[in-house]
């Protein structure tokens, strides 16, 4: 009965003609809908084990770094926090999967609307971010590996280095602003697009 | 291009100054009475202590120049719309002097009451300023509010497009507000101090107290000790250094407050623009340069300079709601160091010291309190008692919990 | 425009910080048992030296952890930066 | 045409010809050419005059430290103030001088700005010999270089010189070098870029001007113009392991009378003109100097064709191979001798030398050189005075910064070479990088000289035109006043004379005030001092800082889920915070009046919908959560049953109000905490503060879910009708789902949506499939009415919204804005903090000792509430006003006074209007205020002033809908 089902919807659902139009070196996509989940554990305790049993992969305990596996990306936010995403898992899933591993010595919050992915690739992309993000993303430092927390114009975000040649990133934003950081990186890829 | 017209143009106006203005004393011995501190609120206390009370027998000790501290660096905007009755009355007070001063003093202040707004950009800013507005009336100070339209009139280069991130809603507006030239202020009190044959030692900095049991006999400077039968702190931004010398605690803490200047233009900005919302705020100074401020820098710091990024955010907004001074340009940028209160108004008053006052916390917006401070001070050490003006500033409201919260009015600095 | 160093994330711009002002102040225990006074210089009165003062600070747009560090009000520069689980060093 | 314009040689582009307009007149200039050495090749030398005694003035300099050649541009868009030495000729440019005032545009620039940054192991400031030499060091060495320099090409003092380096021309040497560069994939090499900040920990600004010498479509004769997409300008924000400033020297002029005419010019300054743009500056030529290298001038000079009249050397002693070279041109030298004043109007026509008259076109001046150290010193660096050199120079060692070549106080070339590369290493060591073995380019020695003279000024004449400050009119006499005056420090004589203020921030007058202040007091310079360097170095343009800050990215406008929807409905919008909320939706025809009493009955006659997504969500979890929210809330959270809500209150320090909302408890240990919107951030910032530096010891976890959770109040009698159409599973009766309770169901979901078809991430594979959408419903009320809180993953905020709306038609269900949120919980005197609080008003004030704990020995505030102030009997409270007359509304903010008559000011005031509205429900006006003792008032009348009237109103309880809360249940 697909009339008593809910469709889902994204904060740049309509922003998909605007992206499309950009140049080849400044490569816009939003990709909605990636379960994450804010997971707080102490590195060190035995939970900590249970979690990477879980996902098949250690807790990245370096900062600003990730690891991942096929099915997920868990990202260092803190010294006992991490956020974990998945394109591949339902956000209950995911959620109630890692509630079990942490059984009761951590927390483990479903974040999948709090914040929206966008992909940003293309010889350019590096040049637009740092446009407005102070961090040093010089592809020895910032490279596939890393993820940071930090300011991009005027709004939070996660930003992950997808490779290793500053040609592909994904960051993550608040939901609210994302409309905000779409129209900043529309605004930045101006000067990417000759007329 | 909507210019203002003026008479004489600017550049041309300026008043050739005064070819004496003090003497250079060797300091004395012994004061009755010892000001630490010759910015404008030290220099003001001088001239009507000699003026009002006839009390003379005065130094004034700077450890650098006078009027070098926040004097020099403040962005001269004067006006009395405070929203609470105690803020209102110290200022108004100030406010009818600033009215007569060129006279007292003798010296071209180039006060200039051009009238100042503060625009309000939230619903919840336009209740506010009403608040204040109405508030401002009842207290019998000149106070409107403003339509954006009537903002527009006032000053036509602002932008009040309701299209704007925060669109002008209206304005506060008290024409008998303005500006004034710093420097010539602490001159002009300078002089007239010396004239009266108070001494201002300047590069003598007060560096500890000498004290028989609760009472102050004197200071301990550079240039040798000094005594004294009373002493004025008048320190601003570093009032907390001289009051831990006597393990005397007081609720302010010091911020860089930055400030900055444009090349000089021909007139396009008739009145004084205040927006706590976007953080900026401009006049055109008489020679023609934009002057503005914005708000303190958030940590402690006594380096008379802050963080850049804070100028940039104030260019941002300046060019959002000034669209024409897109291609002004920013000639120079300083700092100050300002000691706020956590409630935004001074602490004046007696101390548990006999003998020893404590004038401080004036913070982002102390300069327009000159006149009015140094009558009231100096008041306060001729008798011993605080002049009705500042009697609520003591530090016991802390206590009770009086506290005076101007943070909607003196919230970004002026 | 500093560089603060977090201690968790390391290098950062000022502008990624929050200033929470003087470090080592504890609340106290049972604020009932104070007086006014006592209870106003809690609430109130802060250190506010010229020179090395130890404040706190919060990574507010990185990692949201507080920390302490020992800071020169003059020169602006950090000489410590320490956890909040950590001792205040001695000065410079 | 361009008289003075040499037949051959400079660097710019003789086959192109630019028209420009300067002053009304036509010219014409070539590429490569600034606006100033274009009016020189025509001779004019005049810009404009000074500002305070109006006397004409010229080009005194070849680049930024002229302080005299004050130009408007006009075309292509007004620019004020700027140096005709520093502007790139284009086509069809259009400036005139100005009389020290600059004149804004009248329409808005819409040319793009934009900002970068940038990280380095070394920043280079300045491409001059020194500078080209420590970058090409470090770059061989492996580091990542920045380099910046303002010019329109590298060289520096090289540019307008004859000199040689390894045997060939200097700039074979910089061209070769500057490819070098080019070919490092780490180093960054910018011209046209000035660092005109430094700050902390090696952070420097440097203003990129990229587009202006490209001239504009619309003027081009022939090759490029600026690509629109490009930015005009940018800032880079440069972070650098260690700082270089290789920024160079500038001339010092020496003081005389009547030294400000058009035609009198630094003597380096000329030679540039000479060497970089083939232009003669003057044909009949008098030089005067206090040191060797102005004596370069004289001789390219006259080997140029200039009729050079004499050499004035302040010295006794001149350098015998100069004097010997200008003998061979047969130019006079004069040594021991000084200019004592000028002749001329627009021009200067002879110069006067201890009673001789020599008449010139052109008189250069060198009084020394003044290491450019505004960088160095903006980062805190303390300079020393150097007697030998007159100048002061960098004083210290600074971690991070190093200073060298002519900025460090070097003269010959082959020491600003060996020191770019010395300094390089020294910073490179530090940094843990090898420099590499290279061969060191070698200069063409200079021949042996004579030590300067440090000469601040002539004394002879007449000192009221003896200009120090030319920008500002500030002569010798100036500083005589301000020393007569009194002042004996040299901060005061810069505020009483003006010196240094203007447009180039005394880049010239600045040392020399300092100087002969010293001067006349008697005192050693390097004990006055100089005034203070502040960035920026030269002027930048506001907009520039602005960046792309502008128009609707000057701040962040946050959206909800739902905010395209709100859209289509026509929606007029309140900036809550960064929050764009709808504050009603008019229909056709109606204004905010109509709408809101439209909307407010709506709700209370049926059933409205409120987009509630704004309100910050706190995730509070861990074993000692409830202990945590008990410490924070001022009532008690720890007693709260799973399953029930709270409305909790928030108290700082001080015992003042800072927030308040509802707590759902999710489970025992965990719970779902509501913050206003504006108060989201701050609130769980306040609690990670408690948490973290208070109590570390609580096992507690807090995530922010603002967005995760949309937020929907259904309000109204009717809303039990929608929630139980669009939640059929859901029992909503009164026993079933009380008020104050929170239940969970679950939605079936689909994924047709539109993400169906955007891009996966790199990864590939299908998204699992999504289970059924958890909703939950809370049974709340922030108007009085029976209402339940449709709280949805925001993934499905908008499918949920939809179907609400549409289940609700049936009953007329209306979205309704904060307006009408705000009309009905006023009308049930729920507050809003931040309007009816401000920072000194307590719970109690506002009539909710209720929701303060009598039981719990600590919450943050409560010791505050027993101060002195805290027990008055007139403390300001909450009550409602209801004015007299029924229809009249009490503007918010409104005083409130006792009357009925005014007396005269001061009036006491009894308090302020915090909410003001039209009731729908009570067919009349109302308002709520905080009043002095007002709780002891009510029944009383008391007066607000509106508009010049009194109107008489009477203090009532603050609710005034449904005081015994009847419609709560439906
Ligand atoms: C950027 C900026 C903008 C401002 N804008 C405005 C505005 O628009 N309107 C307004 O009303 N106010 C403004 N202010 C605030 C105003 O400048 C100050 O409140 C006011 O100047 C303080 O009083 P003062 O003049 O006496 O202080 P200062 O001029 O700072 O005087 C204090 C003096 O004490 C001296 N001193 C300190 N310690 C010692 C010692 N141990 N021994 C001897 N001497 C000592 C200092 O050297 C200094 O000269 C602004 C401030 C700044 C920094
Ligand atoms: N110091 C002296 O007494 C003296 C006298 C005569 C000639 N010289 C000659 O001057 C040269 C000095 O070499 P150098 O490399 O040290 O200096 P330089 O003057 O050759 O080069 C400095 C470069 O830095 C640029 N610059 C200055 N400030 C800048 C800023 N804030 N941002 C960006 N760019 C900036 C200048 O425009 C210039 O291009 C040598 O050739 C030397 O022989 C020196
Ligand atoms: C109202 C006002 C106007 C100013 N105008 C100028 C100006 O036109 N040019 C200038 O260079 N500085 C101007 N200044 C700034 C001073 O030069 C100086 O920066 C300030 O007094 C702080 O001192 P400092 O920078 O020496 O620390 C002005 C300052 C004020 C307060
Ligand atoms: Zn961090």
């Amino acid at each position: 009965m697909t009339a008593d089902l809910l469709a889902r919807s994204g904060p740049l659902q309509s922003w998909t003609d605007r992206f499309a139009a950009l140049p080849d070196t400044v490569q816009v996509v939003a990709t909605p809908h990636v379960a994450m989940a804010d997971l707080r554990v102490d590195p060190a305790g035995p939970a900590a084990a249970d979690v990477a049993g879980f996902l098949g992969v250690d807790l990245p305990t370096a900062p600003s770094t990730y690891v991942e596996t096929d099915s997920v990306r868990v990202i260092w936010l803190g010294p006992d926090e991490w956020l974990v995403t998945s394109p591949f898992r339902a956000p209950r899933a995911l959620e109630a999967g890692l509630r079990d591993a942490v059984a009761g010595r951590g927390a483990v919050v479903d974040v999948s609307g709090q914040r929206t992915t966008l992909g940003l690739a293309g010889a350019n992309a590096r040049d637009v971010l740092s446009g407005g993000c102070a961090i040093d993303l010089h592809p020895a430092v910032f490279r596939r590996g890393a993820a940071a927390q930090t300011l991009l114009g005027l709004t939070g975000v996660v930003l992950v280095a997808l490779d290793d040649t500053a040609t592909s990133y994904e960051i993550l934003v608040r939901s609210s602003f994302a409309p905000y950081l779409a129209s900043w990186l529309l605004d930045a890829a101006t000067e990417h697009t000759p007329t | 291009m909507t210019t203002v017209d003026r008479a004489v143009p600017p550049g041309a106006d300026l008043p050739e100054h005064a070819d004496f203005l003090w003497r250079n004393p060797e300091p004395k011995r012994s004061y009755d009475v010892v000001i630490v501190g010759a910015g404008g609120h030290g220099l003001a206390t001088a001239h009507y202590l000699a003026k009002n009370h006839g009390i003379r027998d005065v130094a004034v000790l700077e450890r650098s120049w006078l009027g070098g501290g926040n004097m020099c660096r403040n962005t001269t905007i004067i006006r009395s719309n405070y929203l609470w009755d105690e803020s209102s009355a110290i200022y108004e007070h100030s406010l009818k002097l600033w009215e007569t001063l060129e006279e007292d003093l003798g010296y071209p202040i180039l006060f200039s009451q051009r009238g100042v707004l503060n625009l309000a950009h939230s619903l919840q800013d336009v209740r506010d300023s009403v608040r204040r507005v109405e508030a401002n009336k009842l207290n019998g100070i000149d106070a409107e509010w403003l339509t954006p339209d009537e903002v527009k009139k006032v000053c036509p280069i602002v932008n009040t497009s309701q299209e704007l991130r925060y669109p002008v809603l209206g304005a506060t507006y008290q024409p008998r507000a303005g500006i004034a030239r710093h420097d010539y202020v602490a001159w002009g009190f300078a002089r007239r101090a010396d004239e009266a044959g108070i001494d201002i030692i300047q590069d003598c900095a007060v560096t500890g107290f000498r004290t028989a049991g609760d009472r102050i006999t004197g200071v301990r400077t550079t240039r040798g000790d000094i005594a004294a039968g009373k002493v004025v702190l008048c320190a601003a931004g570093t009032t907390t250094v001289l009051t831990d010398m006597l393990g005397l605690r007081i609720p302010v803490q010091s911020h860089p407050l930055q400030a900055l200047v444009s090349e000089l233009l021909e007139p396009v900005h008739p009145t004084v623009v205040m927006s706590n919302h976007v953080h900026v705020y401009v006049s055109q100074a008489h020679k023609g340069e934009l002057v503005m401020g914005a708000g303190v820098d958030p940590y402690n710091g006594y380096g008379q300079r802050g963080a850049f990024h804070v100028i940039e955010r104030q260019m941002a907004a300046a060019v959002e709601l000034f669209p024409v001074f897109a291609r002004a340009h920013l000639l120079r940028s300083w700092a100050g160091v300002v000691d706020v209160c956590p409630d935004a108004s001074p602490v004046v008053g007696k101390t548990p010291y006999e003998g020893l006052y404590l004038n401080c916390g004036w913070g982002t917006g102390g300069f327009k309190a000159t006149p009015g401070l140094g009558w009231s001070l100096a008041h306060m050490i001729a008798n011993d008692e605080p002049h009705p003006c500042i009697a609520p500033f003591g530090l016991d409201r802390f206590v009770t919990g009086a506290l005076i919260d101007e943070h909607g009015a003196a919230g970004v600095a002026h | 425009m500093q560089l603060i160093t977090c201690p968790y994330c390391g290098p950062r711009e000022e502008a990624e910080f929050h200033y929470g002002g003087q470090a080592h102040v504890p609340h106290p225990a049972d604020p009932g048992s104070l007086s006014d006074e006592e209870w106003a210089h809690h609430l109130f009165f802060r250190d506010n030296p010229r020179g090395p003062f130890a404040e706190r600070w919060v990574h507010a747009l990185g990692c949201r952890r507080w920390f302490n560090a020992v800071r020169d009000t003059v020169s602006y520069r950090f000489h410590h930066i320490y956890r909040l689980d950590q001792a205040r060093p001695e000065t410079p | 045409m361009n008289a003075l314009r040499l037949p051959a040689g400079g660097r710019i582009d003789r086959s192109t010809t630019y028209e420009f307009t300067f002053n009304g007149q036509r010219l014409t200039g070539h590429p490569g050419d600034t606006l100033a050495s274009a009016l020189l090749a025509h001779g004019i030398h005049r810009t404009g005059t000074s500002i305070k005694l109006g006397r004409p003035r010229g080009i005194a300099a070849a680049w930024a430290e002229d302080p005299n050649g004050l130009i408007q541009i006009e075309e292509p868009f007004p620019e004020p103030m700027l140096l005709a030495t520093t502007v790139e000729l284009t086509d069809g440019l259009t400036a005139r001088g100005i009389p020290g005032q600059g004149r804004l545009a009248d329409v808005p620039d819409s040319a793009r700005y934009d900002a970068r940054h940038s990280h380095a192991d070394l920043l280079v400031i300045g491409a001059g010999p020194t500078g080209l030499c420590a970058a090409l060091t470090a770059a061989r060495a492996g580091a990542r270089v920045v380099l910046v320099d303002e010019q329109s090409e590298a060289g520096g003092y090289l540019l307008g010189s004859t000199d040689r380096i390894d045997g060939g021309p200097a700039l074979d040497w910089v061209a070769a070098a500057t490819a070098e560069l080019a070919g490092f994939a780490d180093v960054l090499h910018l011209q046209r870029t000035t660092a005109f900040g430094h700050f902390d920990d090696g952070f420097v600004l440097a203003l990129e001007r990229r587009t202006d010498h490209l001239g504009t479509p619309t003027h081009v004769l022939g090759g490029e113009t600026a690509p629109p997409h490009k930015s005009r300008q940018r800032v880079w924000r440069i972070r650098a392991r260690h700082v270089l400033v290789a920024a160079g020297a500038h001339e010092r002029p020496v003081v005389f009378s009547d030294n400000d005419r058009p035609g009198i010019m630094l003597a380096g300054g000329a030679r540039t003109y000479l060497h970089r743009y083939g232009v003669l500056a003057g044909r009949d030529v008098v030089v005067f100097t206090t040191n060797d290298s102005a004596y370069a001038a004289a001789v390219d000079l006259a080997d140029a064709g200039a009729r050079v009249h004499a050499v004035v050397d302040a010295r006794a002693a001149t350098p015998a191979a100069w004097v010997q070279k200008c003998v061979r041109r047969g130019i006079p030298v004069r040594a021991g001798r000084l200019v004592t004043g000028t002749e001329g109007v627009e021009r200067i026509t002879a110069v006067a030398v201890a009673g001789e008259r020599i008449p010139c076109d052109l008189l250069l001046v060198s009084g020394g050189w003044n290491p450019a150290v505004h960088l160095f010193s903006q980062a805190g660096g303390t300079l020393r005075y150097d007697g030998g050199l007159g100048a002061f120079v960098p004083g210290e060692e600074r971690d991070g910064v190093s200073v060298a070549g002519g900025a460090a106080g070097v003269a010959e070339l082959g020491g600003c070479l060996a020191d770019g590369r010395r300094a390089a290493e020294g910073a490179l060591g530090g940094l843990g990088f090898v420099p590499v073995d290279s061969p060191s380019p070698v200069a063409e020695a200079h021949v042996d000289g004579q030590p300067s003279l440090v000469l601040w000024r002539v004394a002879d004449g007449d000192q009221r035109t003896q200009f120090v400050d030319l920008q500002r009119d500030a002569t010798v006499a100036d500083i005589a006043c301000a020393i007569g005056a009194g002042m004996r420090t040299v901060e005061h004589v810069k505020r009483y004379t003006t010196i240094g203020t203007a447009h180039d921030q005394g880049k010239t007058s600045g040392v020399l005030a300092s100087g002969i202040a010293a001067e006349l007091l008697g005192r050693p310079v390097g004990e006055l001092g100089t005034t203070t360097f502040r960035p920026p170095y030269t002027p930048v343009a506001f907009a520039a800082l602005a960046g792309r800050d502008r128009g609707s990215l000057f701040d962040p406008e946050r959206t909800t889920a739902v905010h395209a929807w709100h859209v289509a409905r026509g929606a007029v919008w309140e900036d809550v915070g960064q929050w764009k909320r709808p504050r009603y939706y008019p229909l056709p025809g109606e204004d905010m009046e109509a709408a809101v009493l439209r909307e407010c009955a709506a709700v209370r006659g049926g059933v409205g919908i409120l987009d509630g997504s704004t309100l910050g969500k706190i995730d509070v979890q861990g074993p000692d959560a409830a202990e945590f929210l008990n410490r924070l809330y001022t009532n008690m959270i720890a007693t709260l049953k799973v399953g029930s809500v709270r409305y909790g209150v928030m108290c700082g320090a001080d015992g003042m109000v800072i927030d308040d909302g509802t707590v759902l408890r999710l489970a025992g240990d965990r719970f779902l905490v509501y913050t206003t919107t504006g108060g989201a951030a701050a609130v769980l910032e306040w609690m990670e503060e408690w948490l973290q530096t208070e109590w570390p010891d609580l096992r507690v976890y807090l995530t922010s879910v603002t967005e995760q959770w949309a937020t929907f109040p259904v309000v109204g009698p009717r809303s039990r009708d929608v929630i139980g159409t669009v939640f059929p599973d859901v029992d909503v009766s009164n026993a079933a789902f009380p008020f104050m309770t929170w239940r969970d169901t679950v939605l079936g979901s689909n994924r047709s949506g539109h993400d169906a078809s955007t891009p996966r991430s790199a990864r590939g594979g299908r998204p699992a499939p999504d289970q059924d959408v958890p909703v939950r419903l809370a049974r709340v009320s922030f108007s009085g009415e029976l209402a339940y809180e449709v709280n949805v993953d925001s993934w499905y905020a908008r499918a949920v919204w939809e179907r609400l709306v549409a289940a609700g038609e049936r009953h007329g269900i209306t979205p309704y804005g904060t307006e009408t949120m705000h009309v009905l919980r006023a009308e049930k005197a729920y507050p809003i903090v931040g309007q009816d609080t401000d920072g000194t008003v307590t719970p109690h004030d506002l009539g909710m000792s209720w929701a303060v704990s009598k039981k719990k020995p600590f919450f943050v505030g409560k010791r505050s509430f027993h101060r002195a102030d805290n027990q008055r009997a007139d403390r300001k409270q909450l009550v409602a006003l209801l004015p007299v007359d029924r229809n009249l509304f009490l503007p918010e903010g409104s005083q409130v006074i006792e009357g009925p008559s005014v007396p005269e000011p001061p009036i006491p005031m009894l308090g302020h209007v915090t909410s003001s509205y039209r009731s729908a429900a009570l067919e009349r006006t109302f308002a709520l205020a905080l009043v002095k003792a007002g709780r002891t008032r009510i029944g009383e009348t008391v007066h607000v002033p509106v508009a010049g009237a009194l109107v008489p109103v009477e203090v009532a309880e603050p609710v005034v809908f449904d005081p015994e809360g009847a419609r709560r249940d439906g």
